[in-house]
This record gives C-alpha cells, structure tokens and sequence, in this order.
C-alpha cells in the first residue's frame, strides 16, 4: 500500500477531487496548508504588490493500493495543472509505503481497508 | 401682539436660528435627531448586509461578497448626491423627476421642509441610504459569479433607471403616490431587488457544480451578526420612514419588532417540524421574511396584523426557498424567495390589516392600489434589469469566467484573502 | 386670549399632530427621538451578546450559544407584545400587572404619556428590550450543555413567572416600587439573571470534564467585539432608563462611562498586579462589572460614585470568579459571578455614593429598602427558577446528553457549523 | 403679562423640568437627543477601530492590537471625567484651561448650556470621546512592536500634554479658537494623532523583518467590519459637531457622506488603474481618506467641495502610502500616511470650498489661519511626542523585544490567543 | 519506530485522546482535516438537506516504538467508534515506518527521543 | 529521498524557516497543528491561570535528498531551540523514507523534482 501526499493548488481541489473520483479513488483527506516553493503569487496591499512568503496550498493525502497508485498520480497530474505548461507552484507528489491500514469501524486490515 | 409673542417664541424655544425670507420655518431639532439618528441606523445596514451576505458564501468568496455593499455604498453615495435626489424628488416630469436646484443638492443647502420641520437634506440623506442598500440587495442573486467591474457599472445604471423612477412613482409624486401605500418600500426596494435579483440569476446561470456540490456557509457567525445589525438597522428604516418622531413613528418600531420576532419564530418552528432541528440561518431568514413583509406596512397595521404578515411571510418564503431547490435555479442567497416575495405578500396582504382610520379606500380599491404598484414594479425592474444585464454583459462582461469562479473572487477579482488567520502568518 | 395663543403656540410648535379628546397631550419629539434611539441601542446589545458569549465557548457550540440570544430575541419580542407589557406596566393586582387594554398593545396604539411625553408604544417598546436580554443573559451560565428546546420553553415560562412579576413590583406600581432604587435594572434584570444563572449552573452539573479540561474560548475578536456593542447599547439602557432627553439623561450617561471605564481598568490593573499580564477577557470582564454596577444606580450617583462603584464591583467580581474556579461549580460564562454579584453590589452600595438631594429618605431606611429589594429578589428569582427547571427537565428536557455535549450543540441541535472556513470550501 | 405667558409657555412646552436660580435654561431635548446619539456613536468608533486595525496586522497580534483600542477606551475614559474635561474646556489659562469646578464634572452636574441648551454633562461626554479615540488612532503607527504597559502610560501622558492642550488651543478658548476653522478635529485630532504616530515609527524602528517579510492581514472581513462601524460612528462624530440637530447638522452630516463615498471610490479607481484590481483594502483607506478630510470641513464645505477634497484626499494618501513603500519605514497601518496626510488636505484645503457667508475672513488671510493651525499641530505634536516617548522606552520600556515580537503580543503580553478555533477545542 | 497516523471523527477527540493517555501514550499532534469517504453527514441549509462534500475530520498523528504500536492501535479502535457496530466515517488509521525521531531539546534520537 | 516532518513552536517559524534558506533549503510545506506533549503553556482565563491540554504548533514538512538530510535536521535544532538549554515542547523531527516525488508541473520524477 502506498500513501501519496499531493501538495496543489487551492483553485484546483474542486478538479483534482474529480478527477480522483472519475479514476475511482473516493476516499481522501484534505487540509490546508501553506507552502513556500518556487512559485510567487501577488497580493495588493494598499497599492503595493506584496508577494507573501507562504502561500496558501491544498494537501490531499490518499492511502491506496499499489495498483491504483499509477492512476491516482495520474490523475492528480492532468487535474492539477495550470493550463498545458504547468506554472511555477502547480505542487509536488510525494510517495511514501503504508505498511499498515485498519478501518476503524470494522477493524478491518490491510489493502481491504483501503 | 399676537405675532410679536409667536415671533419671539419661536426664536426663543425652537432652538432654530435659520430663518427665511418671509416664511419663517423653525426646525424641530427632535425630528431631526431620530432622523439623523435614522439616517446613521439605515447606513449601518450596509455593513450589516455585507455580512450578512459575506458569511454566507464560500471562503474564497467571502471579500467579493462584501465588497458588493460596501461598492454601493460608495457608487451611490456618489451618485444620489449628484443627480438620484432630483430624479426622485424633484418636479414630477413622468418618468422620472428632476429639478436643477436639487443637482449637487445645491438648493437644499439651508432650507427647511415646512411640513415635517427637518431640514431638506436630511431627508435626502435618509432617502439616499435607501438608494444605496437596493442595489447592495440584488447582489445576492448572482453572488459568488459577477465581475466587479461589471457589478459596479450595473448597479450604477440600474439606480438611474430602475430605482430612481421606481421611487419617484411611489413616493416622490409619480403616478403612484397617494394610491399604492408602501411605508418604506416593499415595492420599492424589496420587489425591485428581489426581481432583478431573479432576472439575474436566470439570466447568469448557476455557478459551477450548483447544485451538486454543497456550498458552505462559510461563517454563520459573521451571518448571525450581520442580521443583528440588521434587524437594529431596520428600526431606522421603518420608524425612519414615518418622517418624524411621534406616534406613527412608534407604531412603525413595534410592529417592524413584532413582525421581525415572528418570522424568526415561525421558520425554526417550521424547521422543528420538518427535520427536529431549529437552524440559525434559518431563524435570520424568518426574521428577514418577517422585516421585509412588515416594511410596506409598518405604518398601518397594528401589532395583530404584524404578527399574522410575519407568519405568513415565513411560511411562503420557506416554501419559496424550497421551490428554488427543486427548479434548480441558483439565486443564491434568495434574494427573489426571501426579499421577492416576502415584499409582495407585505405589499398586497397589509390591505388585510390596516388600523381603521378615517379617509382610506374602500378595501377592494386599496388591494387593487396595492397590485397595480406590486405589478408594475415587479414587469418595470424585471424588464429593465434583463436589457440592462444583457447589454453589460456583451459589453464589458458581467458573469465571471469559469477559472476566476474556481479561484474565487477574492483572489481573482480582488488580489486578496479574506482570512489571512488560516495561514500561518 | 392665553389659552388661544397657547394652544396655537402648542399646535405649531410641539411637533405633535395627534390632539386627544379633552386632554391635549402633545408629543415631545426631543424626548420621543432619545427613547427611540435608546430603544435601538438595547436591541443592538443582543447581537452584543451573542457575540459576546458566543466567543468564549468552544467552536462545536458557538452557532448553539449564539441562538440563545437570537431565540430570546424573537421567543420574548412576540411574548411581550401580547402580554408581557401588560403584566409589568398594567394596573397592580399584587402578583403582576394586567390590563386588558394592554393586551397585544391595542390600547396604546396611539396614546402619549402625559408625563414623559412619549407615545406610550416607545416605552411599551423600550421596555421590551429590557425583557427579551434578562433571560439572554441567564443563557450564559448553562451555555455548551443545554438543549434549544427546554431552553426556549425554560425562557418563555421564566419571561412570564420571575421577569415580569418582578419588574412590575420594582417598576411597574408593585409593592417595591417607590422604596428600593434601581434605575435601569440592578435587581430586576442582572441579580435576578444571576441567580436564575447560579440556580441552573448547580442543577444541571458542569459540563463534561470540567475542571479538568481547559475550554478555550474559540474566538476572543468576537467577544471584543460584542463587548464593544454592549458598552455602546448600555448607553441607551442606562440613559435611556431617564425616560427622557434631559438632564438626568446626561447624568445617567456620564456615569454609566465612567464606571464602565473604572471597571476595566481595575480589573486589568488586578491582573497585571498578579500575573504581570492584563488580558482582554480580563478587560471586558472589568468593563461588565461597572456596567452591572452602575445599572442600578445611573441616576443617582455622580462620578466619583461612579468611579468607586466601578473600583469595588471589579475587585469583587475578580474575587467571585476566582472563587468558582474553587468551588469548581461550572458556571461557564460567570453569570453569577459577574452579573449577580456586580448588581447586588450596585444596588446596595448606591445608597453610600447617592447624590444629596432633597427628599431622599433616611440614610439607614434607603439602605434597607436596597437590602430588601435585593433579597426579595434573590429568593423569588432563585425558587421559582429551580422549580421551573426541575419541571423542564423531568418534562421536555432542559440538559444535552453527553454524546450531544460532545459532538457539540451545533452538530447536534442545529445541524450547522459556525465557522464554515475552517474546512475546505 | 407678555413675560407671563412667555414663562409658561417655557415650562409648559420646552420639555424642561430644570430651573435654574435666577437664569432660566430650558434643555432643548431634541438637540439633546442627537447629542446623546452622537456620543454614543462616536464610542462606537472605538471598537469600529479596534476591528479595522486589528484585522490589519497579524494573528499572532490581533488581541495586542484591539486591546489598544479598548485601553483608550478605559484610560482616558477614566482621566477625562476626572481632569480632561477641565482641561480642554476650562477657563483658558494659556497653556491649557483649568476650571476647579469641572474637576470630576462636579460642577456641571445639573447645568445646562445657554447657547446650545444641553445639557453640560453632554456636551462633556460627547468631547470625552474625542479625546479616547485620538490615542487609539495612534496605536496603529507602532501596532504590533509596543509593550503593553508602555502603551498605556504613554498614551495617559500624551492625552494630558498633547491632546488637551491642542484641543483647548482650538475649541477650548485658547489662542487658536476663532482663526483657524477645524469643524470636528482635522488639525487636534488626525493630525495630531497622525504626526505623533510618524513620530514614534520612526523611534522605534521597524518591525523585525519589515519591509523584507510580507505580513499579512489575518481578518479582512474584521477589517471591513471596522470600516463599516468606522463610517457609521463618523455621522456623530462631524453631524455631533454641530452641537445642533438643525440644518448645520444635516450639512456636516451630508458631507461627511460624500467625501467618504468619493474618497472610496477614487482610491478602487486608481488601483484598478494602475492594477486592474480593486481590494477591498483600498476601499476602505480611500473611505478614510475621505472621512478624514472632510473632518476638519465638515461644516463649512458643499457637496461639490466634499467630491473635490474627497478626491484629492484619496491620491494624495495614495501617493503617501506608496512613499512610506519607498523610504522603507514602518508605519505598520499607515497612521501618518492616511490621517495625518488627509488631516492636513483637509485643513488647508477646506478654504478653497468655504460655503458663502457673510463674516468670513479674506480667503488668503482664511489660509494662513489654516496654515498656522497646521504648522502648530504638527510641531507641538511632533516634539512633545518625540520627548514622551523617549522618556517612556528610558525608564518602562515602550518597544517589545524581539522574543515577545516573535511570540506575539498575544501570547507575550496578554496571555492569550484571538481565534482558539484554529486549535481544536 | 511507527508513525501512526488516525483519521478520526470531530466528536470522538476527547476520548480517543483520553483513552490514549489511559495506554500511556502522552505525546501526540493533532490536526484539522477535511475527508472523503464514505459517510455522509447532513446539514440543513434554509430547510434543504444537504451532504457535504467535504466533512470534518480530526487527524492524529503519534510517533511511538514498536511496543506501544498495538496498544495505540487498540486504544484508538475502542475509542473512535460510534457504537458496538461503527458507523460509516468512523476513520481510518494509517501506519508507516519512521526512520528517526530526534528531540529539537536535547537534540537526543532514536527511542529514546519518542 | 527523506521526508523530514518538524513539529516546532509558533514563534520559531520565521527563525527556523530562515535557517533552513539559508542552508539551501527552499521548499517547505507548512501547516498548523495542535500538540500534546510535556509542555504546559498557560493561559490566563478570568484570573485563572489555565493549562490548555493542547497547544498551537506549527508543522514543517520537507521533502530533500539524502545528502540534505542532515543540513536540514542541523538547521532546524539551531534555530528551533529556545535558549541554550531548550524548553519543554521545542518540538521533534520525525524522518520517513520518501519513495517517489514527482512535480506537477514538468512531471519530473525522483531528486529532480524535489
Ligand atoms: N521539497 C519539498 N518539500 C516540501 N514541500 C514542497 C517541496 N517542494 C514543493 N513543496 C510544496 O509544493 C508547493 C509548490 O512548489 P513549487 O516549488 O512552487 O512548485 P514547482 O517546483 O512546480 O515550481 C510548495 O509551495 C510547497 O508547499
Ligand atoms: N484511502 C484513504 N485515503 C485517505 N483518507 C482516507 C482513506 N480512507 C478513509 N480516509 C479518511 O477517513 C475518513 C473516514 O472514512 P470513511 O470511508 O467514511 O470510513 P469507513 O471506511 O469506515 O466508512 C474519510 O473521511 C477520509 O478522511
Ligand atoms: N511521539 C510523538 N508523536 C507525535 N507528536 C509528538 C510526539 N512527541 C512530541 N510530539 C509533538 O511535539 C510537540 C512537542 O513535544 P514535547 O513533548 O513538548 O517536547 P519535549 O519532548 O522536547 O518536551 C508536542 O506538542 C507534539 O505536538
């Protein structure tokens, strides 16, 4: 099992979300988050351009078996990005190995509890 | 020696030290306190509409939202100075008004108004905020999908020729006045708005995902204030509307207390009928219901009559905010099932419930005044406002494009976050 | 020729158009203006409130806590027009009032009082406002554990066995009335809240893990923000309690500022002393107490009174609340602590600061009267308050459950989250 | 006979039940009326402030930053009952006036003024409102890198040797009183405030991080709300200047109106301009700018003098803010820039749009006036505040270190944290 | 060492919490989240019945040893659920292999610094 | 890769994140959190000095190749430390093993992307 930590784009959650659910994988976990990247997104504060060091991102966590690894990336890949070429803070995908998962309601384990 | 004593006390009691040319009319600082006082309450609304509506959009939304009254605030504050009081109360030239001296409100500087003793622009001011808070309405209908700029040129245009003639008709000596009673604008203001805010909404589409994505609130506490400033501000509006300070003016505070209680009451019962649970968003929209049926007729019911309005108000506007749900438009914040309709039935249903008073209409000639103003005003805004709204929008653009919606207004339209605290910062 | 020239004088002048059969009484507009405004600025203390006590409980019950005051406002607003004036302000039968004029305020729709010369509905109104923010208060010691249902009942039946008994002894032509000073609600509305609070807070038993966890209050802005519109509506309680634009009006004012300024200051001052740290909550909790100090006394002391007042009731206040947390009773927002002990300090320690004036009784016979009127008031206020909620609770139900408790009483009651930002949207 | 009826009619009609030995003032209750409101909405002010500058700066410093506000509230709340007053408006003894009689307003409990027919006590409050709001206004300069403690002594201090001084120059009977024009406090008020704010940003130095860290606002919404209560609180503020409810009333009232609409506007212009964006920031610093400006005019000046100052007022502070942008020192919420820069428009300005009237000086000697009321605000407030402060951050301390920058005011100086829903409680 | 990550229900933090300390687990961080899954809460929104998206959902996060693996695992399984039987939305928990953990104090690693 | 998850002080933000910059390391994820562990911060609640159970955090996630792991791990221990000595709740360094990152923007996947 695989836990894949994609970091986006607020604008794009709406998209990603469908996305995952179009490539069947309807269980995730979002927060907020901020992140200090390459990109630098302006705000105006009374006339002046301020570019904030941390900006506001999405993280969504999804915790999937390893065969719809590649189709979750995929799909975070298409939906996430900012028209063809991408844009300076369209975000990351990290991987990592779940060794374990437990259902809570049933206890059940393992890639059945995905 | 008559005039000599009436001369001398005048000058002496009536703490007036204006005086005219041949007419002599004192001020009565008391008037002119509770509508100064009026004036300030019906300006608190604005902010209070602000978040009312701000609180509930979502996150991305909640500054855009806002900034829809506070940019009526100041285009029509600009604008009601300029020309709007000539358009509504100057001489009556059919469609609209108009009389140079009010341009700038010039020829109002120093004069007072023989009838009510307030001085002239204070009476202008008190009718401007009504100007302002119209269009500020309306915005709730397309909420979450308008470009700024196009909202701003739309409400600047339709308060010249939509509003400005609207209540030139009904109150400042059009057609209307004298046989339409409308208090302090259910026809007006809340028809007017809630139409355009229909007509819009139609016209705009829905936003993206409506309604198959849940759109939260995204802060019922920010709504839950606003409607207290809001129910505060209204006393300004109603009691205002009596233009003095007196015994029609108290009969206007209680039953706008009355009807505001009501409606509150009624929708959380309907609530805690249907579903057992009593919601505040729902108490606010009762209680807005019950505000916007009581204002046509705040000065001439009674507290029976207001609390039947109020209830009335309540049950139809809940059913109203339900039939939106299934005919799937996206009126977003019901303007048209909250002030839409709670405004025609105050407009029509207050015929059922006028204090006795000598000299009205006989009852079928009052309710056919009152449908012939609730008509006109609901064919005039709706008309206007479609050919306005499609001449903004093949013009300078009116509905937000697809991207700017997902990125919200804020930071789309705005360049800003309304909750910099959910950041670390 | 007088009477002539008087009545001409009085038609022109007064402001007032509405003459009575035989007697003419003209309205005062000045004292008219200053009532209505008053009655205004304690509508505006609702919303005060709300925030007020909505910011200092935990974010699952601020929306809960925020419709205790809501529902006040609109249960009460209905409740005192059809009856609650009556049985305060109607003619004594020992227990309460009644009138049946009064009833749904029909007779009063259009009468002046000849003294005030107030329309009667502005005073019925005002009044009002006193009525519908007593039981809002009580809310505040039983707050986070309580269901919207008993509580709405709990209120009603409160409003109508323990508010307006006691106002109409106090005020309303009662058997108090006359003897114990208490000029805009010492012991009529925060003693008696008070102890209603205390009452309930040891009934009901503390909340789930109280002391142990510490609850957090979920949003101090709001709290400020609501004790800033709770200073600025105590203007128009305290002053507006002159029932006049006048003097004494002034007077009220000057000293309701001066206490509430004392309060906060000493209370911070405690703080900075003890823990080198001045908080806010401290600050509004200080201001609290010199408001509810005052409240009793705002006609009759003068500023160095005032500034005493306010200097004890912080102290005490301070003291009282530090004790609960000893004696481990969860009274969560200190009703008793502050509003109880702040108005019986207020009306007993009046009788030290009273302005000299001619008439006033004996220093020890004032000083028994305040003493009486406060223990009368405790003793019914705390009696029938347990009785009431003993039959609630056995009935319908007045304490949540504790899996409600801890989903939270916007979950669980209303089906709404305040603070909608806080998830994605 | 003639003074017969005349007393009569006075005690009959003018509301009054306050005689006085020998003279015989009767209180205008209506003009008492609109005071009382004024003054209370001028408290409003206060946490109108509060929200406005506590959404500006960080979450971390939110309490901090309205705890000034509030502090103001209480501190010289406190002073100006007990000395302030005299101060300002006793009889003038050069430097400052001083009148044993309105020390702790004892001497003016009763007694009504001859002229405008309020009573004292009113007129005393409503002044004293000035004077807290001067300091808050401030705190803004030096938000977010101030003890606490300092704070306060400095701001106890400054009201005592700045503010009651220049108040009494100008209206209190000093050397100013009668030359130069400053309706409601353009010169005594926001540029006092404004100069001493540059002042102390530039003494004690910038944030750590300024101008290299973003530091955004944590509550926009809070903000807008400040604004809202900021613009509502302004009708007492200029219309209460007028000491009247009469036709100078509704022009200070009117203006007041259409310089912050045009001023908002002008400011969304220019950045939609320049940025193709409008903010909501800009919004409300352009409707300060507005209010500002027409402080000092508002009695003197038309609707057409109001949209010119408006205008000017809002580039100029633009043009302010993005200088300070530029010169890199840290007016954290642009004190100097937006009410010190719109003060001075305001008070010079105010002579090219003088209302016509007889009396007036020539226009250049009417400029030099206003120039010279200026030059000594800004010296007098300048110098004084550089030695207070210099003195206080000496001895107390007056400037955070850089931990308890680091941590927060919050959580440093109160203990405390605005929004505990950010935690999960 | 194991990184034990629980998604769990807003209502049910004081008790999981609670019943962790009981299994002398004392450290822990917490965090606001927004799930996916398979429950659907409803609120009422002007007498509409609707299911959000997103719900609200605690996230618990505790690094501990090997030993004390089980025993959290337990005590977040009894604690989190709603009922002998569980409810839908209950939660999940995600386990993962932590390489190393060191004390910002003391700087100490390993075990020891859990 | 590493992924390095810090849970350090509210005040410590801006000093940590200054390190880390200067320690080459540019990119980072931040989000709030609550923490439970020796530390007892207190607040003052009406007079009474309170000891909140669970207390603001803040949490930096890293991801960086291994040769950065220590520079990161370094810059943090210095600049997230109160005092020479440390205080109770200066926080932990949590390390997992990072199998993929990818960047949304290019597609680039593994080091390069970090
Ligand atoms: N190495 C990293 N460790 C932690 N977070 C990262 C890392 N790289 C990127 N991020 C997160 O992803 C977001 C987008 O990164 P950014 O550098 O702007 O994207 P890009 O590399 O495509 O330009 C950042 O704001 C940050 O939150
Ligand atoms: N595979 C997963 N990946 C990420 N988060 C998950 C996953 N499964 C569940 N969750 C989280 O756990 C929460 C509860 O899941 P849910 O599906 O409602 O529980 P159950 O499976 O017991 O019905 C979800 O809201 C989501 O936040
Ligand atoms: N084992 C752990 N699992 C999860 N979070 C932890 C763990 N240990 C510490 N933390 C987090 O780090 C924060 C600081 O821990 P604390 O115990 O106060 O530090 P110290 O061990 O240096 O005294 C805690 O508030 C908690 O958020």
């Amino acid at each position: 099992m695989k836990l894949i930590t994609a970091i986006i784009q607020t604008d794009k959650l709406e998209r990603v979300h469908e996305a995952l659910v179009k490539a069947e994988i309807n269980r995730i976990t979002v927060s907020r988050c901020t992140g200090h990247g390459r990109a630098a997104e302006t705000d105006l504060y009374r006339g002046q351009e301020v570019a904030p060091d941390l900006i506001s991102k999405v993280r969504i966590d999804i915790a999937c078996n390893e065969k719809f690894t590649d189709a979750a990336v995929k799909a975070i890949l298409e939906s996430a990005k900012h028209g063809e070429a991408g844009q300076l803070g369209d975000g990351k995908i990290f991987i990592t190995h779940l060794e374990e998962c437990i259902r809570i309601r049933t206890g059940e384990r393992g890639t059945e509890a995905i | 020696m008559k005039t000599i004593i009436m001369l001398t006390v005048f000058i002496l009691l009536a703490g007036s030290r204006v005086l005219f040319a041949g007419e002599t009319i004192a001020v009565d600082t008391g008037t002119t306190a509770w509508m100064l006082t009026s004036t300030t309450l019906v300006l608190l609304m604005v902010p209070g509409l602000a978040l009312f509506y701000g609180g509930l959009v979502r996150t991305k939304n909640v500054i855009g939202t806002m900034m829809h009254s506070f940019a009526a605030m100041s285009i029509i504050g600009v604008i009601w100075a300029i020309c709007g009081y000539s358009m509504c109360f100057g001489d009556s030239h059919g469609w609209c008004g108009w009389n140079w001296d009010f341009f700038f409100l010039k020829g109002i500087d120093a004069s007072v108004n023989a009838e009510t003793r307030i001085p002239d622009l204070v009476f202008a001011m008190f009718q401007g905020k009504f100007a302002i808070i119209t269009p500020a309405l309306i915005a709730g209908a397309f909420a979450e999908r308008v470009k700024f700029r196009g909202y701003c040129v739309f409400i600047a245009i339709w308060s010249l020729v939509v509003y400005n003639p609207l209540a030139h008709w009904v109150w400042g000596g059009g057609f209307l006045t004298g046989t339409a009673i409308d208090f302090a604008g259910g026809t007006v203001i809340h028809i007017s708005a809630g139409v355009a805010g229909l007509v819009l909404a139609l016209y705009l589409g829905a936003r993206r995902g409506y309604p198959k994505i849940a759109m939260h609130p995204n802060n019922l506490v920010m709504t839950l204030t606003g409607a207290g400033l809001l129910w505060v501000g209204w006393f300004g509006f109603n009691a205002g509307s009596s233009v003095a300070s007196g015994i029609q003016t108290a009969q206007a505070l209680t039953v706008t207390q009355v009807a505001a209680a009501t409606g509150a009451l009624t929708w959380i019962l309907i609530e805690a009928l249907l579903h057992k649970k009593a919601t505040s968003l729902g108490f606010v929209s009762g209680m807005l219901a019950g505000l916007v049926v009581i204002t046509p007729a705040a000065g001439d019911v009674q507290v029976a009559g207001a609390i039947a309005l109020g209830i009335i108000a309540s049950i139809v506007c809940y059913g109203a905010v339900i039939a939106k749900g299934k005919l799937k438009y996206d009126d977003t914040l019901d303007v048209f099932g909250i002030h839409g309709m709670a405004g025609i039935i105050g407009a029509i249903g207050l015929t059922f419930f006028l204090r006795p008073m000598d000299g009205r209409p006989e009852f079928l000639t009052q309710l056919w005044y009152q449908t012939q103003g609730v008509l006109i005003s609901i064919v005039y805004a709706g008309v206007v406002t479609f050919v306005l709204a499609v001449i903004i929008e093949k013009t300078i653009g009116l509905k937000l494009n697809e991207t700017d919606e997902m990125s919200g207004m804020d930071h789309s339209l705005h360049s800003e976050h309304g909750y910099g605290l959910l950041n670390l910062n």
